[in-house]
């Protein structure tokens, strides 16, 4: 572990005292159709904590991350059972509002998926529908926070009004962070969000990630142990469906409790 | 009047529209964040209970008033007038009755007509205005609920979107509607005529002579129905057709999409779909005049008889008309294919004709399968392409010189102009067109099985 | 309510009535009725459903009504209704002007066409595949004719015509009874020769134009429209021409008719009128412009007496009595 | 990597002889392939072409219209100036012809004279006359259509070297005919009549605008029919609908609507429309609702297939930052698929806009001397006007079918441009 | 550089002198239409070597990687000038034969792309139409060699004629991989061979790529200067289209000559 710096480590030290707990899922199991690939996951989500998942491929770190804003709801031979809550509420509850709960709870995909859209229609779109923002002004104030945040608007300022498509893939993912932004979510999901990005806009990601941290609370999946390393403070191992443990991001790292997240770790690491 | 009313409920629900709007924008500049629905779904939802309800209650008026005040005036009438006067001669007198009222007069009506018309007259200016009233007070108490109903927790997005939900399954239900409608009144007719004919004999017959006497001093026949020749005959024109169209619809999408440049496939494709809009009449004249003698011609000059309606011209032809159902839809499924498949097999040194045949049409293989399930129902069912150039005779034979008849031409022939629904040369048109019915049916839980099963997924 | 009047029945018919609407429709003030062509035995079916709004006013025919029609008529309330003859047509035979000269009488027509036939004394299904199979004398060609489906009036002209004469010229057809008779004297082959080509004249006139061995049967507007592709085959001698067909020497010819439905008059606007047009001298007469369509009139006493019956609404009676 | 325990291929030698044959072989193929496609596709456009190529030379006469310039006198005796409509327009137009050939002196020639002009002579003069009242009294000019025999006479259509018991017209008529033509009275001008003439018994008259009102109407009410119902219904289906049997056995059931003959639509029609809702026989109400009948399993199966293939990326991309899923096929879904709708749209009406045999069984192949006034008066359309002209016995009918049939491809290709038109400007790539 | 291992380091220098040519690019550029990709790109391949292309997205690696076999044929606005040659004859002479090249000059893609056919039909498949084999007991060798080369076939060895499309992301490469060795290609072009994957896959085709370095030669596109670092030879950093510099990896990675290399490789290892 000799990637994780000592600052990343204090910073995990220091914020400890500040931790509250933002999402909280509870004996979740997911089936598709008849097969069953979450059993019995219990996972907190900690407020302003990048937290992330970890775990070989097929392991259900997305099928996780997709309760967590119902996106599940989209697959029809997909159940989900047990609780999630967000502040405590049962996000899963009938009453539930789908649409609010997915404007509360953002989400990044990855692969970048920008609309067909001029690059301000596509961070403007979110507002629009949630009624953020009424005038032309409000709505610009909008998009220019949102691209800054994701560290985009000095590179697409003068390209506004062109097709977010046309972006590099790197700049479409921050498109995407900036879009996921623009609607003021709690939580945001990032499901892998580098794996398509060369290192130097790696790097911006991350760096946004960190910043974002400040204000949202923030959940990824990566493939990559350097970047859980590196972004996240906590983190969670799964494994065939299992959450294999979950804890400080050095401890994983350092000093994990199970064999199969110590193999997973160096098995890269050797 | 009617479209006054019409464009009446119309502005109605644009002023709900607003006041939805606006009321719930007054709730946003409140409550804030609060406030559930944005006030454009507020509006659409007071529109849609202003406007809907008003134009289904006008839409049943019109469809019962007329019959309502045609039953008030036939009693109106005289005693004496109505005495032992048929169904049809009322009929005549409303007639009447209404012609006098619009002023068409051409001989001094009775004064009994004349009081009637009079009548009328008043009866339908009542019921057009009892109409608009009850049609506007419906949409202001409409307009009145809606506007009770909203507050700012009030979910107008869902119930707008419910709204939506209704209207799309009603659509989708139009198509099932057109299902069964089909099935039960194939099904009562066939019924009807399966009494008269054994099924054994229509199923299993192999002579086909519906021409049954339609007046009982005709002598056409003998009235036979086995419909084995007539399902063989179809099956042999489609096939011929499917026989044309398959190669050059599918070498044609194969072309265009591995071997032409962009702008030479953006001409040729809409040319080829201008094949499949030509009228069939058109194609029937092309079979008749063109394809059909030359056939002949050539077979004359090999010294091979060629029956003047042959299988041959007309499944040809109908094959020349569904070239581009095959050509277009596969062409959209090679298309489909990923270019990462083709990279692929480039990369390990096939060729182009071997990136095709064996990784590209195997993966687009449903789309394709699909084109040519279209193509053949178009073929099964098409009429004026077999009216005109198919025989009237069921012959069978697989032989596609001989002629041979189609399901449709004997529905068309049996049918045309003759509406009398009680014998069983006009029966059998409805029970041929139930099997036909239930044979594509077949074909087509078939090929979406075949499909299911060989598909090649390359996601 | 309606205020044209409807029109349906014979394809024979037709363009003679579409030519009097027209006329009608230009020189009155009413609306010109609306015709559809729906052959002779469809037509008699809708008009004889029953009176009202919903029913035709008047069907075209190429044959007198028959009884079981009439019959048909009565059953649904249509009880008066008047029988107007507007001329004659010919059944023309005609092939391509490339072909021979052919000159058939109606016992070959029936051995040519026939489902079966009499050969040697005895009753077999029809051998003949060429004309000179038949007599010597015709042409050594294939037996093609082209024809109407059974569904058109000119078929039961054709067969009443030409193949219920031709047979009776058979010894052992003439001694079968009842209904035997009448299915070998009234069947048409289904092995090949003769093809029921749908009820399209046109379709089967350019057919022979390209198929100089065929034959043809159809109305003679159609032969008198193509006289520069198509010839007449003369019938017992006689060629179809007006003269022979309006003195009747020429025997294929048949009377056209329409139909009126009597209790329709008064009620649908213009009817009447109509009726008066359709029986005018100036359409139905000799030079009228009925003629120029094809139709050969009727004799001058007939046509007056025929216009009377019409005008008045002179009820059928045939069957009735 | 304990696997490696296979042996290495063996070296291939690419460049022996052998391996240059299979080589050629492939190429071979591949150039076979390749031929076979273009061959494909010549043969396509090649039987369009002939099928356009045949309608075109059969039916371009029907673009002129020999006319010949005639000098009318509306006498009052004949014409009375208080009501010109009820005139006696027979005797204008004899007169007329009298004047034409002073030489003729016995009726039976000059009647056979009139019958160089139009039968539709005399309604010409008189809604000239009736159009300008100032006329009556006077002598004017007006060029009227020859009658259909003269017609293709000056067409060449009829050879007039011919013997003459093989013309349709006598060398009596002709010799008439050629003395005019001498005059320079005879003009063959571009025969606008056949757009906006409505349809007549008399080939020299007869034109489209019925036919191509009604076919409107037809398509109109079609459109407004099929169009929102089979895209409601597709995205239902597609989007809402849950995927179990019952969905599958819908969607096979909507393909096999596809393949039930169109007339048994007519008879649904007729069955349904008119018979049961008691909606008028001909009209073109009936008309495009039974045409939507039979459009509406192509649009809803080719606007399925539009759906299916925007990729779910973009819809997950709408529903992850709040979108309902109303709204994300409202904004998203639906403008992107336009393009593959539009095409359905375009293949339904084309096939609706050239069937016949439903309109058939509801009447719209009644003969109609005026276009429709609406979609409830009675009308034909334009397959079924080409369906009544192809059974007339007049050589004139014969180029005007063909002429319609273009007109109606024309129709048909105008469609088609505005459907790629608006494809390629709503086409967007993601 | 502390990724490098000693025993690289060592396999670098041992394996200098056998070092002969097998692949070589003059003055390579590339169009897309009006746009040039790439800048007068001059190249060494050397055999039984494993060389990597890196440099930030966008840069011309792909691009170059795909002129290398001609694979830009299939694009229709591209256009190649310069040489390239193979064994020192010029691929792009038009009297060459692309089958016969591309069948020598093998490639895998950065998306696994298997064909939608069982396994064993996969890897057949180049052997099919190249004739290859004839029976199918030759077939079957192959099919067997080229999967355990792979190091795929005891995982599959049950169900071979299960379609290869149902495989995990990993093994779909490597069944990429096994598909390319069949037809006994002399070099291996792959092109981000493990952006899909996760660690362990990942680690299971660089240990692949290693062995097959010993009959092959091999060019790789890498976003990961790990992975560059591991398991290459020669390393060849691309910027803006042009070649910025080229040298063993050892040098490349302690030791660059150009400022932007250094910043590239930097801008990640910080
Ligand atoms: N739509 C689906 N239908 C059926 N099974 C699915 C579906 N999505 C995922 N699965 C299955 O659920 C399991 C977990 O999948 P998931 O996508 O959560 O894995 P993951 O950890 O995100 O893997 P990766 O790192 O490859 O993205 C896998 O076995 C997968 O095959
Ligand atoms: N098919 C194409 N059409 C037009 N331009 C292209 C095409 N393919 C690549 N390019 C352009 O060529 C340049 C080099 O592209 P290339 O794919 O080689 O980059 P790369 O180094 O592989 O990047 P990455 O790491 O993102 O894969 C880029 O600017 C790209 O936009
Ligand atoms: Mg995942
Ligand atoms: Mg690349
Ligand atoms: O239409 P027909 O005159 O042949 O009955």
């Amino acid at each position: 572990m000799n990637m994780l710096t000592d600052a990343a480590v204090e910073a995990v030290l220091t914020e400890a005292p500040k931790e509250t707990l933002k999402m909280r899922g509870s004996g979740v199991n997911v089936f598709y159709g008849e097969k069953q690939a979450l059993f019995d996951v219990n996972l907190d989500i900690r407020e302003n904590q990048v937290t992330a998942l970890i775990g070989p491929s097929g392991c259900g770190k997305s099928t996780f991350l997709r309760c967590l804003n119902r996106m599940n709801d989209t697959i029809d031979i997909c159940r989900v059972n047990g609780e999630i809550t967000l502040d405590g509420e049962d996000i899963y509850d009938p009453r539930i509002d789908v649409v609010e709960l997915r404007a509360r709870v953002g989400m990044v995909f990855q692969k970048p998926n920008p609309f067909p859209k001029s690059i301000y229609e596509n961070v403007a779109y979110g507002p629009r529908i949630h009624g953020l923002a009424s005038t032309k002004s409000e709505f610009d104030a909008i998009v220019e926070t949102s691209l800054q945040k994701a560290g985009l608007f000095n590179e697409v300022k003068d390209r506004l009004h062109e097709p977010g498509t046309g972006l590099s893939g790197g700049q479409q993912q921050r498109l995407c962070i900036a879009r996921a932004i623009a609607v003021s979510p709690e939580v945001i999901l990032m499901d892998e969000p580098c794996s398509a990005l060369d290192p130097i806009a790696t790097a911006k990601v991350e760096e946004l990630i960190d910043e974002l941290r400040e204000n949202y609370t923030i959940v990824i999946v990566t493939h990559s142990m350097q970047q859980a390393a590196r972004v996240s403070q906590r983190t969670a191992m799964f494994h065939l469906g299992h959450l294999v443990e979950e804890g400080p991001t050095d401890k994983i790292f350092t000093n994990p409790d199970d064999k199969r997240t110590q193999d997973y770790i160096t098995g890269r690491f050797g | 009047m009617t479209g006054y009313l019409f464009l009446a409920i119309l502005a109605l629900s644009l002023i709900a529209f607003y006041v939805g709007r606006s009321t719930a924008g007054r709730f946003v500049a409140a409550h804030g964040a609060e406030v559930h629905s944005r006030p454009i779904y507020h509006g659409a939802f007071a529109a849609v209970w202003v406007g809907l309800p008003a134009l289904v209650l006008v839409v049943f008026w019109l469809l019962f008033q007329d019959g309502v005040i045609d039953r008030l005036l036939i009693a109106s009438l005289p005693e004496s007038m109505k005495q032992g006067a048929s169904p049809s001669q009322l009929s005549l007198y409303l007639s009447e009755i209404k012609n006098v009222a619009s002023g068409r007069i051409f001989t001094e009506p009775s004064p009994e007509i004349s009081a009637a018309a009079e009548r009328y007259q008043r009866w339908q200016a009542i019921a057009q205005w009892a109409m608009v009233v009850v049609a506007l007070s419906v949409s202001a108490l409409a307009l009145y609920m809606a506007r009770t109903r909203m507050a700012p927790q009030f979910r107008a997005r869902q119930n707008f979107e419910r709204a939506l939900d209704i209207v799309m399954i009603l659509s989708a239900a139009v198509a099932i509607i057109v299902t069964l409608g089909i099935i039960v009144s194939l099904t009562y007719e066939a019924i009807q005529f399966f009494r008269l004919v054994p099924p054994h004999e229509f199923f299993f017959g192999l002579n086909w002579e519906p021409q049954i006497p339609i007046r009982e001093d005709q002598v056409a026949g003998t009235g036979a129905f086995g419909a084995v020749p007539v399902f063989t005959g179809t099956l042999l024109i489609a096939a011929i057709a499917l026989l044309v169209a398959i190669p050059v619809g599918l070498f044609s999408a194969i072309y265009l999409v591995e071997f032409a440049d962009e702008r030479v496939r953006g001409i040729i494709k809409p040319v080829l779909e201008i094949l499949a809009g030509v009228p069939t009449v058109v194609y029937g004249f092309f079979a008749v005049l063109t394809v059909a003698p030359a056939i002949r011609q050539a077979g004359g000059m090999m010294g091979i008889a060629i029956s003047p309606n042959s299988a041959l011209a007309a499944g040809g032809v109908m094959g020349i008309m569904i070239i581009p159902f095959i050509s277009s839809l596969s062409d959209d499924a090679l298309r489909a294919v990923p270019q990462s498949m083709r990279d692929g097999s480039f990369a390990m040194g096939a060729t182009k004709a071997e990136t095709v045949t064996r990784v590209l049409l195997p993966a687009a293989l449903p789309g394709i399968v699909g084109g040519i399930l279209l193509a053949a129902s178009r073929a099964i069912g098409e009429t004026m392409i077999v009216v005109m150039a198919a025989g009237l005779t069921a012959t069978l034979t697989a032989n596609p010189l001989e002629g041979v008849t189609t399901v449709t031409v004997q529905i068309v022939t049996l049918l045309i102009g003759d509406t009398a629904f009680d014998n069983p040369k006009t029966l059998s048109a409805f029970a041929l067109g139930l099997v036909l019915f239930v044979v594509t049916l077949c074909l087509n839980v078939l090929a979406l099985r075949i499909v299911r099963r060989y598909r090649e997924k390359y996601e | 309510a309606r205020d044209q009047i409807r029109i349906v029945g014979s394809s024979t018919v037709f363009p003679y009535t579409q030519a009097v609407a027209e006329e009608f429709g230009n020189a009155t003030d009413f609306p010109a009725p609306v015709t559809e062509s729906t052959g002779t035995g469809g037509g008699m079916q809708i008009f004889c459903g029953g009176v009202g709004v919903d029913y035709p006013d008047i069907t075209g025919a190429s044959r007198a009504m028959k009884e079981s029609e009439y019959k048909l008529c009565l059953e649904n309330g249509v009880d008066s209704v008047t029988e107007v003859q507007i001329g004659s047509d010919g059944l023309s035979i005609a092939h391509s002007v490339e072909g021979p000269e052919i000159d058939l009488t109606k016992a070959q027509i029936f051995q040519a066409l026939a489902a079966e036939v009499e050969v040697d004394g005895k009753i077999v299904a029809n051998p003949y595949t060429r004309w000179n199979q038949i007599d010597p004398s015709l042409p050594d060609s294939e037996i093609t004719v082209f024809g109407p489906p059974p569904t058109s009036g000119t078929r039961d002209a054709f067969v009443e015509l030409v193949m219920e004469e031709g047979c009776e010229q058979f010894p052992a057809i003439e001694a079968l009874e009842g209904d035997r008779k009448d299915e070998v004297c009234k069947r048409m082959r289904t092995d090949g020769p003769f093809v029921e080509a749908g009820e399209n004249d046109n379709l089967i006139v350019q057919r022979l134009q390209a198929d100089h061995n065929a034959l043809g049967i159809f109305g003679y507007s159609f032969l008198y429209e193509n006289q520069d592709t198509l010839k007449a085959v003369a019938v017992e001698g006689v060629k179809p021409t007006p003269e022979t067909i309006a003195d009747e020497s020429y025997t294929v010819s048949r009377p056209l008719f329409f139909y009126v439905k009597n209790a329709h008059r008064g009620v649908i606007p213009g009817l009447q009128e109509f009726v008066e047009e359709y029986v005018s001298e100036e359409a139905m007469g000799p030079g009228g412009y009925l003629e120029e369509r094809g139709l050969i009139p009727l004799s001058d006493e007939r046509r007056e007496e025929v216009r009377n019956a019409a005008i008045e609404g002179k009820n059928l009676t045939r069957y009735t009595q | 990597m304990s696997e490696t325990t296979a042996t290495a291929p063996k070296p291939f030698d690419w460049s022996s002889p052998e391996a240059m044959a299979k080589r050629k072989r492939r190429y071979a193929a591949d150039r076979r392939l390749r031929l076979y496609g273009l061959v494909s596709i010549l043969v396509a456009i090649g039987l369009l072409g002939i099928l356009i190529a045949s309608l075109v030379v059969t039916g371009y006469s029907a673009f002129v219209q020999t006319k010949i310039a005639v000098e009318f006198t509306a006498d009052p005796e004949n014409v009375p100036a208080e009501d010109p409509g009820a005139g006696n327009f027979r005797a204008v137009v004899s007169n007329a012809v009298q004047a034409l050939f002073p030489e003729i002196e016995n009726r039976r020639e000059l009647r056979t004279a009139s019958k160089i002009l139009s039968n539709g002579a005399t309604t010409i003069v008189r809604n000239h006359v009736i159009a300008n009242p100032g006329l009556v009294g006077q002598t004017f000019t007006l060029e009227v259509p020859a009658s259909d025999p003269f017609d293709q006479l000056n067409k060449g259509v009829i050879d007039r070297n011919l013997p003459e018991d093989r013309r349709r017209v006598s060398d009596a008529e002709i010799e008439l005919f050629e003395s005019l033509e001498a005059r320079g009275l005879v003009s063959t001008p571009f025969n606008w009549g056949l757009f906006f003439n409505a349809d007549s018994r008399f080939p020299e008259l007869a034109g489209l605008a019925g036919a191509v009102v009604g076919s409107f109407y037809a398509l109109l009410v079609c459109f407004l029919i099929s169009f929102p119902v089979g895209i409601a219904a597709a995205i239902y289906l597609e989007e809402f609908a849950p995927k179990n049997r019952w969905t599958d056995l819908v969607e096979v059931n909507i393909n096999n609507l596809a393949a039930v003959p169109s007339i048994v639509f007519g008879l649904l029609g007729l069955a349904v429309f008119i018979q049961v809702f008691g909606l008028p026989r001909s009209a073109p109400l009936v008309g495009g609702m039974v045409l939507s009948l039979m459009t509406l399993p192509t649009m809803i199966i080719v606007t399925r297939a539009a759906l299916k293939s925007i990729p779910p990326s973009i819809r997950e991309a709408a529903l992850g930052i709040g979108a309902s899923k109303h709204e994300v096929i409202l904004h998203h879904v639906l403008p992107l698929a336009l393009p593959g709708i539009l095409t359905g749209t375009i293949i339904g009406l084309a096939q609706a806009l050239g069937e016949t045999a439903p309109l058939l069984l509801i009447g719209m192949n009644a003969f109609l001397t005026s276009p429709p006034g609406g979609i409830m008066d009675p009308a034909t359309a334009l397959p079924t006007q080409i369906f009544i002209w192809a059974d007339s016995p007049e050589r004139g009918f014969a180029s005007r079918t063909s002429a319609a049939i273009l007109v109606l491809l024309g129709f048909l290709i105008f469609m088609n441009a505005v459907a790629i038109y608006l494809r390629q400007r709503f086409e967007r790539r993601w």
